[in-house]
């Protein structure tokens, strides 16, 4: 009995996406095929690369509420660009921009020694504003076809975001298990002291992730500008949340030191699902978030549990060591 | 223990008003606004603006005192502007069966909420942030549900609009209200086995644990109390604005956040208190009157209150600094 | 352990009774009401109407229902979502929606721009399948990967406004009044059109140069936040100001609030509304509004199914169908209280 | 002889804080591959001399010499890049990650970009194999016993061509086994020519493994000699400036008060099992064995800290349930945790809050709060009692010495006048001085018929002080010892019990 439970807290990820696959294909003829499964990950493309970025960042022990702001603000730039600077290098700039905000984010905690959640909130208003300044408050329209072709283009008969995202994960992971930049990041969020003393730039790497973060905040502000050939200000209002839970619900602590993208992708998966779910099954929209909140809270409090109970493994585990 | 050593005989009176100084930042800020203000607007250092200016934070001051105390027991709770919601639309839902009923239902609905967030961070150790965040979305959720998601309005209610909306000798009853909370807050932080518990959970449950503390329980009051806030400020609200719709409230959830953080009291847990938090709410308050006065066009005015917000806690944290130099 | 997931279970269930018990209800009226239709033309299809949000708006929930009641009077079947204001989810909903194979499907614009090239692709893949933008308009406002647009013109609403403005300016003899004006959510259509409808009333008009703006401020659709910036102008402009021009009547139910608090007698400072809600109403027969625009969420859903229903049936649409926005000013406010109360229920 | 046979030359260090002089005029010269002890009463000076030389702080005078070459230390880093390690008494290792990773923490073997895990194990292997360290470089760190993160620390460090490796307090933390472990490690280490620079209260423990040891005393240097040439009281004498003759004071006597506690058949599962003993009035009975044999875990049930699973508990004769410490104090039972950083006093709390938090009810007013001038009074009242150094009561408990704090978390449990008062390693990293007052503390508290339970991994401080001793192995009660009958010896012999050998090769 108590295996059983063990295993079921274990793989909850894992169980829930299964469920979730099974009563969807039950329910929609058309589910299990190529395409509608690819849409589930399509569509997880935006916030997906943002979660990706923001494990990195989490695993360091730090925090990002800035994203979603990152998000809009790039949107707008790259396409308030594109006229006067063509295609490429409005996009480019267009990076540059976003990941700034997480230069920016990086010197004011590690510098400004703020608080992340402070620092980042802080930038979130700003550059809301700032988008909202520059566009006066109203939408940029894109003028370049070629350039939806990032959002919207498709190759092997499924979107091409899919393969960024793709792309993303796997570079991350890459990251994450075999350069400095990975390895850092888990001896940061592990023992801050130890990885000074180990003559890590605790500082440096620290901004690095930020910068990281936003890049990716960046990326999907350019896929998403394209895939809907607008900038608003107000686009990604919301996101900043969804982002973080993506990335908690795959078992990434918030105080840094572990996680991985692994269990990020799984999470992503998990809320395209239920997106889909809500369509599928035609949920009232009412209890819609009711479905949201109550797995997001599920996967906490399971996570709880379990990582009490290994705690005590530990402990006994020492003991029989010691003795 | 050199170092230790070196403290004890460097303490003086003269470190002490350093100290003191230095321990005070936040409050120049709001002085400094303040006078600045009064030298650029005729229209703000009237009393009518100055009455304004503290009605339109007022509820985001009362929710605040309940924020202050999750905060100082090393929490937060992303859910207030939720709790806020659901209480009010209840307390709406269900005014025809007399106001005292209304009030206590909705009073009641913030303790529960509060109760379910406390649960699960107290007792079963859950992370705040996510348990708020999902908790949050429960009750948006359930206040969509239960108000079928029908625009509510209040009817006017004798007592309550009265504090939401009216004054004595001109003096607004919503600020003397607000004022009772921070006293009342303030000397439960203060003044209290409570809360002198709560600050030593705060700072080291294992230790406050040792010392025959409850941590958890502690811990789970501050979500009650919170919670309780959040039902009376829903009351309040409602009396000042009767029309209540679901997700009306959710702006405030920063704002309170930012109030409290202004005021100095650190996420870290077992540090700062109500008074910080009035200053925080005060210079909030100003920033953002100045600006409407100053008819400053609102995408400039996310812009400073960003940049505000970053500046003073940058000052803060520069103070803090300097002030452990003299501890 | 034990205990936690049974704590969970608990807080679980109670929402789920909580849910399940508003649902069946529903569920329970569905069937009934399904039972009765039997000759609506085209009955059986399945719909599906993308919305950009329900709760953050005060039009969009009765609007909702209104879908909600004139679908099952067609006897079709309705997939109804929620984008929470979010284009992106709106994006993916909108694919999800076509993917359940639909005979029709609205949408409703979270963002009048971003929406297009999402509907070009959606086209693009689902040639046959009739779209329909509803309430509100698309920018550009005609575009080819749609049959249509149902629902009012909120550009035209503005302009409405602007002109009964520009009638009131030369009914008191003005030659300049100062006033502000308080839009909706910034960069959100609705609000940038009635924004723009306004301001060419005026040029239109000529009467630019008798308006003089003292400050524009977003009032988020919202009453606290319309009553709020009102009581800044108060003590900012005084006596000066002598009129608010708000996108709704949430913010203008929030301006007369303001203006009762502060002890202003009804008519020295006008404002007005916008959707017809039952206390906007009531304040314009009171005097404290000039006017409302009265638009009836149900009648907008209404029309929006009937086009579909036509394009059903084969018959030719126009691509613009404007839903009727009749202003209620002092005149009339008596007779369409009723109508008002009928929608929006005697205390909205 | 000429300076450059030295490998480390400190001449002449000061060091200067406002208000106190740190250090004056410290010296001692340090040669390869020898195990140089350096001992003092805490506030002696030794932790900022470890400061000075590990880089966290600078020395306002004198100068620093390694290999013959000056050198000033700028940061904690560079002095690991000048071959100064320093191991800290809390382990700074990372714990989500693997041995193998700590130990080139910062320097994984990275090449293309890619990191070569295969090639990071295999050093990490050969780096354990030589230290016959004998742990897997794969498994995670926080599976694995503080004595076992020890030693990772020491590879770590010899790993990186540690001229000198810098051990403060190691053994704190550790038992008596794993310290003789130890030990052996460092004499190989010593042997392939690193040199230790070792810190530690336990004497014993520097007439055990080092060659030569420096006294420092108010932050100047007493003497340095061989340890070969001198003798642990006399040591002891240069330490505190007097003779205090045997530290444990007189021959403690038999009691023969009432039963106070009586534990039957406890047991917690995974860390003890069947554990049944009682206490009487005024006896102290000490609980030896091993870290991490349960004893710990034995006490902090008791109090409440932790659950029982079974047995039942009896305070003077009445069987209590106790389900938490708030039910443990007030059933008359006092405790202090052997950590006394995170556990035993609130570190951001001033001394006078530390007191009174457990009197609160006592400093209420009329009107249910708390009365400053009350809580000042009864705060005044502990600090003269139990002579805790502070300038107010005002300050924060973080800047006192850690004798000073441990008296403070003594004042605090006993200002509830409790009835059985347990100790978790109560003179664990505090100076000879301190040490002797609260064993003195302990036997006056015991004499006024207190029931004391003592738990200690300092096998002469349990025989000194104890009545009767328990020995846990493995979360069992294993024997009791007679006041009589205890010797070093058999406590050791029936603590590491017949698996001595496959404790030693951990």
């Amino acid at each position: 009995m108590k295996k059983i439970t063990n295993f079921i807290i274990d793989q909850k990820l894992i169980i829930i996406i299964i469920v979730l696959i099974i009563a969807l294909s039950v329910e929609d003829k058309s589910f299990f095929t190529v395409k509608s499964l690819a849409s589930i990950l399509e569509h997880a493309t935006i916030i997906g690369i943002m979660a990706a970025g923001m494990t990195v960042l989490l695993i360091s022990g730090s925090f990002d509420l800035s994203v979603g702001s990152v998000m809009a603000f790039t949107g707008i730039i790259t396409i308030m660009l594109q006229k006067p600077l063509g295609l490429f290098l409005s996009v480019l700039i267009g990076l540059i921009a976003g990941t700034m905000v997480g230069v920016i984010n990086g010197l004011l905690v590690v510098k400004g020694r703020i608080n992340a959640f402070i620092a980042t909130l802080g930038t979130m208003v700003i550059f809301k504003g700032f988008g909202l300044a520059l566009t006066g408050s109203s939408p940029v329209k894109g003028t370049i076809a070629a350039y939806q072709f990032i959002g919207q283009g498709q190759v092997f008969g499924v979107d091409i975001t899919l393969f960024y995202l793709i792309a993303i994960f796997i570079i991350v992971w890459y990251l994450l298990k075999y350069t400095k930049f990975g390895r850092n990041d888990y001896a940061i969020g592990g023992n801050i002291l130890s990885a000074r003393l180990s003559g890590i730039n605790v500082n440096l790497y620290t901004l690095y992730y930020f910068v990281f973060c936003a890049f990716t905040a960046a990326v999907s502000g350019i896929i998403l500008s394209s895939r809907v050939n607008t900038g608003n200000a107000v686009f990604g209002d919301t996101t900043n949340l969804t982002v973080i839970a993506a990335a908690v619900l795959g078992g990434t602590s918030l105080f840094g030191g572990k996680g991985g993208v692994i269990g990020t992708i799984q999470g992503v998966i998990i809320l395209g699902l239920i997106e889909r779910a809500m369509v599928v099954f035609n949920v009232d929209t009412n209890y819609q978030l009711l479905v949201r909140g109550i797995i997001i809270l599920f996967v906490v409090v399971t996570d709880a549990v379990t990582s009490r109970r290994k705690k005590l493994d530990i402990e006994k585990g020492v003991m029989e060591k010691g003795a | 223990m050199s170092d230790a050593d070196t403290t004890i005989k460097s303490t003086s009176v003269k470190r002490g008003f350093i100290k003191f100084f230095y321990s005070q930042a936040m409050l120049f800020i709001l002085i400094i606004l303040f006078v600045i203000m009064i030298f650029v607007s005729d229209n703000f250092f009237t009393l009518n603006n100055i009455y304004n200016l503290f009605r339109h934070v007022a509820i985001l001051g009362v929710m605040a005192c309940g924020m202050t105390l999750v905060i100082i027991g090393k929490g937060i709770d992303l859910s207030a502007a939720a709790i806020l919601g659901l209480s009010a639309v209840s307390f709406v839902m269900i005014q025809q069966y007399g106001y005292a009923v209304s009030v206590a239902v909705a009073i009641a609905v913030g303790v529960v909420c509060g109760f379910i967030n406390g649960y699960f961070i107290g007792k079963v150790k859950a992370n705040f942030i996510i348990v708020t965040l999902a908790t949050g979305i429960l009750f948006t959720a359930t206040s969509l549900i239960i108000s079928e998601g029908r625009n509510l309005t209040a009817r006017p209610l004798l007592v309550f609009s009265y504090i939401g909306s009216s004054s004595v000798f001109g003096f607004p009853v919503i600020i003397i209200f607000l004022i009772i909370i921070m006293i009342i807050t303030g000397i439960l932080l203060q003044k209290t086995i409570a809360g002198r518990r709560l600050y030593a959970a705060g700072l080291n449950d294992k230790a406050a644990l040792v010392s025959g503390i409850n941590t958890s329980n502690i811990i789970m009051g501050t979500y009650v109390l919170n919670g309780l806030i959040c039902g009376i400020a829903a009351v309040v609200m409602t009396s000042r604005i009767p029309r209540i719709r679901v997700g009306q409230t959710a702006p405030y959830l920063f704002d309170v956040i930012t109030i409290v953080v202004l005021g100095g009291t650190a996420l870290t847990g077992g540090m700062g208190g109500i008074y910080k938090t009035a200053i925080g709410l005060a210079i909030f308050g100003i920033v953002n009157n100045s600006m409407a006065i100053l008819s400053i066009p609102y995408e400039y005015q996310q812009l400073i209150k960003g940049i505000i917000l970053i500046l003073a806690v940058l000052y803060d944290e520069f103070n803090r600094r300097k002030r452990l130099l003299y501890q | 352990m034990k205990k936690i997931v049974i704590g969970l279970l608990v807080v679980a269930f109670a929402f789920t009774l909580l849910m399940g018990g508003v649902s069946c209800k529903q569920t329970a009226a569905e069937v009934t009401t399904a039972a009765e239709v039997t000759t609506a033309a085209a009955a059986g299809m399945k719909i599906g109407y993308s919305m950009p949000f329900i709760e953050d708006s005060p039009y969009c929930f009765p609007f909702s229902k209104a879908l909600q009641a004139s679908v099952e009077t067609r006897g079709w079947e309705m997939i109804l979502t929620d984008a929470k204001g979010d284009i992106n989810t709106q994006a993916n909903q909108v694919e999800d929606l076509v993917a359940q194979g639909l005979d029709g499907l609205f949408v409703m614009p979270t963002d009048a721009a971003g929406i297009v090239s999402v509907l070009e692709k959606v086209h693009g893949e689902y040639p046959d399948l009739p779209i329909l933008i509803s309430n509100t308009l698309t920018d550009p406002a005609e575009i080819a990967s749609v049959k249509g647009f149902a629902g009012p013109n909120s550009y035209l609403e503005g302009k409405q406004m602007g002109a009964e403005y520009v009638k009131y300016v030369e009914k008191m003899g003005y030659d300049i009044i100062n006033y502000c004006h308080m839009t909706g959510m910034a960069g959100y259509g609705a609000a940038i059109d009635r924004e723009n409808g306004f301001n060419d009333a005026l040029k239109e008009a000529g009467a630019e140069a008798k308006f003089n703006m003292l400050d524009l401020q977003p009032g988020d659709w919202s009453p606290d936040k319309g009553q709020t910036l009102t009581e800044n102008w108060l003590t900012t402009f005084g006596d000066e100001l002598q009129m608010i021009y708000a996108h709704n009547d949430g913010m203008g139910i929030g301006v007369v609030n303001a203006l009762k608090a502060a002890g202003v007698e009804p008519g020295k400072i006008v404002t007005n509304g916008c959707d017809g809600q039952t206390q906007a109403v009531q304040m314009v027969k009171d005097g404290w509004m000039l006017f409302t625009i009265f638009q009836s969420p149900i009648s907008d859903a209404e029309l929006s199914m009937s086009v579909m229903g036509k394009i059903f049936n084969g018959e030719k649409v126009e691509y613009f169908t404007y839903l009727e926005t009749p202003t209620v000013d002092a005149s009339n406010a008596a007779e369409y209280l009723p109508k008002a109360i009928e929608i929006w229920g005697a205390e909205y | 002889m000429s300076s450059n046979e030295y490998l480390l030359e400190m001449i002449d260090i000061s060091k200067y804080f406002p208000g106190v002089q740190a250090l004056d005029g410290v010296s001692f010269k340090l040669e390869k591959g020898q195990v140089f002890a350096i001992v003092g009463e805490n506030g002696a000076g030794k932790s900022t001399l470890i400061k000075i030389l590990s880089g966290s702080y600078t020395n306002d005078h004198g100068e620093i010499k390694i290999e013959g070459k000056k050198i000033n230390i700028r940061n904690p880093f560079h002095a690991m890049q000048l071959g100064i390690n320093t191991i800290y008494q809390e382990t700074s290792l990372v714990p989500e990650i693997s041995v193998a990773e700590n130990i080139f923490l910062g320097r994984q073997p990275i090449k293309g970009g890619k990191l070569r895990w295969k090639q990071m194990f295999d050093d990490s292997q050969k780096i354990l194999d030589d230290l016959s360290i004998n742990l897997n470089p794969r498994s995670i760190v926080i599976d694995l016993s503080t004595a076992q993160q020890q030693l990772i620390e020491i590879a770590k460090a010899f790993s990186r061509e540690a001229k000198i490796i810098i051990m403060d307090e190691p053994t704190s933390a550790i038992a008596e086994d794993d310290t003789e472990n130890l030990f052996n490690i460092i004499r190989g280490i010593v042997k392939k020519g690193t040199s230790v620079i070792y810190i530690s209260h336990r004497l014993k423990e520097i007439f055990r493994i080092a060659e030569m040891v420096t006294i420092l005393r108010d932050g100047k240097t007493v003497t340095t000699i061989k340890v070969s040439e001198t003798s642990e009281m006399d040591i002891v004498k240069y330490m505190v400036g007097r003779d205090i003759g045997d530290i444990f004071g007189e021959k403690t006597y038999e009691v023969s008060g009432e039963l106070i506690l009586e534990a039957k058949n406890i047991a917690r599962r995974g860390f003890f099992k069947n554990i049944s003993f009682n206490l009487k009035r005024g006896e102290i009975l000490g609980l030896s064995g091993l870290v991490g044999a349960g004893r710990s875990e034995i006490v902090r049930s008791i109090f409440g800290l932790d659950k029982l699973d079974s047995g039942e508990i009896l305070v003077e004769g009445q069987r209590v349930n106790i389900k938490n410490s708030t039910d443990g104090i007030n059933k008359g039972i006092a405790f202090v945790s052997e950590d006394r950083r995170t556990e035993s006093i609130i570190q951001g709390f001033t001394v006078r809050e530390n007191v009174t938090i457990l009197l609160l009810k006592e400093v209420i007013s009329k009107i249910g709060l708390i009365s400053t001038k009350k809580e000042a009074r009864l705060a005044k009242k502990y600090i003269d009692e139990f002579s805790i150094k502070t300038p107010s009561m005002e300050q924060l408990v973080m800047n006192l010495s850690g004798g000073n704090q441990q008296k403070v978390a003594l004042a605090k449990c006993l200002s509830t006048s409790p009835k059985i008062l347990i100790l978790d390693e109560p003179t664990k990293g505090i100076d000879v001085g301190a040490k002797k007052e609260i064993h003195t503390l302990v036997k006056e508290l015991a004499n006024s018929g207190i029931g004391v339970i003592m738990v200690s991994s300092e096998l002469p401080e349990i025989i000194g002080m104890c009545h009767r001793v328990l020995v846990i192995r493995e979360g069992k009660l294993i024997k009791e010892f007679r006041k009589e009958e205890l010797n070093e010896e058999d406590l050791m012999q029936v603590a590491v019990g017949n698996i001595q050998s496959e404790v030693k090769n951990l």
